[in-house]
């Protein structure tokens, strides 16, 4: 199965992408898959969304067609 | 209750006025501006993006729970996003409500809530 | 802070938006809109009048005792007088400064007190 | 010496003027002179004001100008 990983603001200039298509299994679980994709990055201030709703990071990938990496909000 | 929300690049254009009914006694509209210093950085804008279908999402689910607490008749929201100079507005909302106490108290949380965990974000770049 | 107070027989002009400086941050307004129902009747509007002198110098008061828990840069008050139609505001209040909580709570307390011992009063009574 | 007597609202309307010119003397107090202009008047739920700020029912009149009749107020 195929999932989209989005990055957004300072998770888009840390991670070098905003968008692209990862290969993955229902069982790895969002951590494992962001890991895979960028082993060195730090996820601390990061959340995580599937499908537009906040995630914990130890879910498993599921059904998900869209994983976005939220950096600290700050619209207003 | 009345939602509206939108995202927009161009200016943010004040919508026309326009009451449900006959029963609303309180208009309150809040802007954000974008302002000159940040963190004491002299600024000439600020760059915002949204995850525009999620930020819909959690909009929605922050207006309709709030609603349940502070009875309002409508909101309307609109965030601009890409470049904004200082002196724009990069947020406006509007609130309609029978009595004020609601309008204020369903706005100053509906801010807060935003910048809580509404994904959309601001930075220092320039255009 | 500035402070402007008018009072007006004509339907309520909302000013030109004109921001002091660049570190305003929130542009919050006000209106109190005349509503249908008043304690179950049915109102075609109201009828306004105020101790003009007086109000203007009570509301000063206010706004300078209000600024200094709440700093603000501007604020901007419009009271009709005379006859008001159901849906047309009898009042407009805008507060400009640089964070929202202060905005707001300036707001929220200066229609407080403007409740308590501002001399204007409304009447049911057909023009 | 004079003063100026104001009434608004429903104060206009139970005192049965606007305005009026009173003749009065320094020593008499706020509550006096409403008495003596409409001694069946109930003033209990009436403000008073002298020169344009609230005052108490039993001060003197001394050299005000302006005494208002303010009912309670309903603005916004």
């Amino acid at each position: 199965m195929e999932i989209t990983l989005l990055a957004f603001a300072q998770a888009k200039d840390d991670f070098g992408f905003s968008s692209q298509t990862v290969a993955c299994s229902a069982e790895e679980t969002l951590r494992e898959l962001v890991r895979r994709i960028a082993p060195n990055a730090n996820l601390e201030h990061l959340r995580i969304a599937v499908d537009c709703e906040f995630a914990e990071w130890d879910t498993p990938i599921g059904n998900a067609r869209e994983v976005a990496l939220i950096p600290p909000v700050s619209g207003g | 209750m009345h939602i509206e929300i939108h995202f927009t690049f161009e200016s943010i254009q004040r919508p026309a006025a326009n009451f449900p009914n006959r029963e609303i006694g309180t208009e309150l509209e809040f802007q954000g501006i974008v302002r000159e210093l940040e963190n004491g950085r002299a600024l000439q804008g600020l760059q915002y993006e949204a995850y525009e279908p999620m930020a819909r999402q959690v909009l929605a689910k922050h207006f309709a729970e709030l609603a349940q607490i502070h009875p309002c008749e409508s909101v309307i929201f609109i965030h601009r996003l890409g470049w904004v100079p200082v002196g724009e507005a990069s947020l406006y909302i509007r609130v309609l409500s029978a009595h004020r106490g609601e309008a204020l108290s369903f706005l100053a949380e509906s801010v807060n809530r935003l910048k809580l965990d509404v994904p959309i974000w601001k930075q220092v770049k320039e255009p």
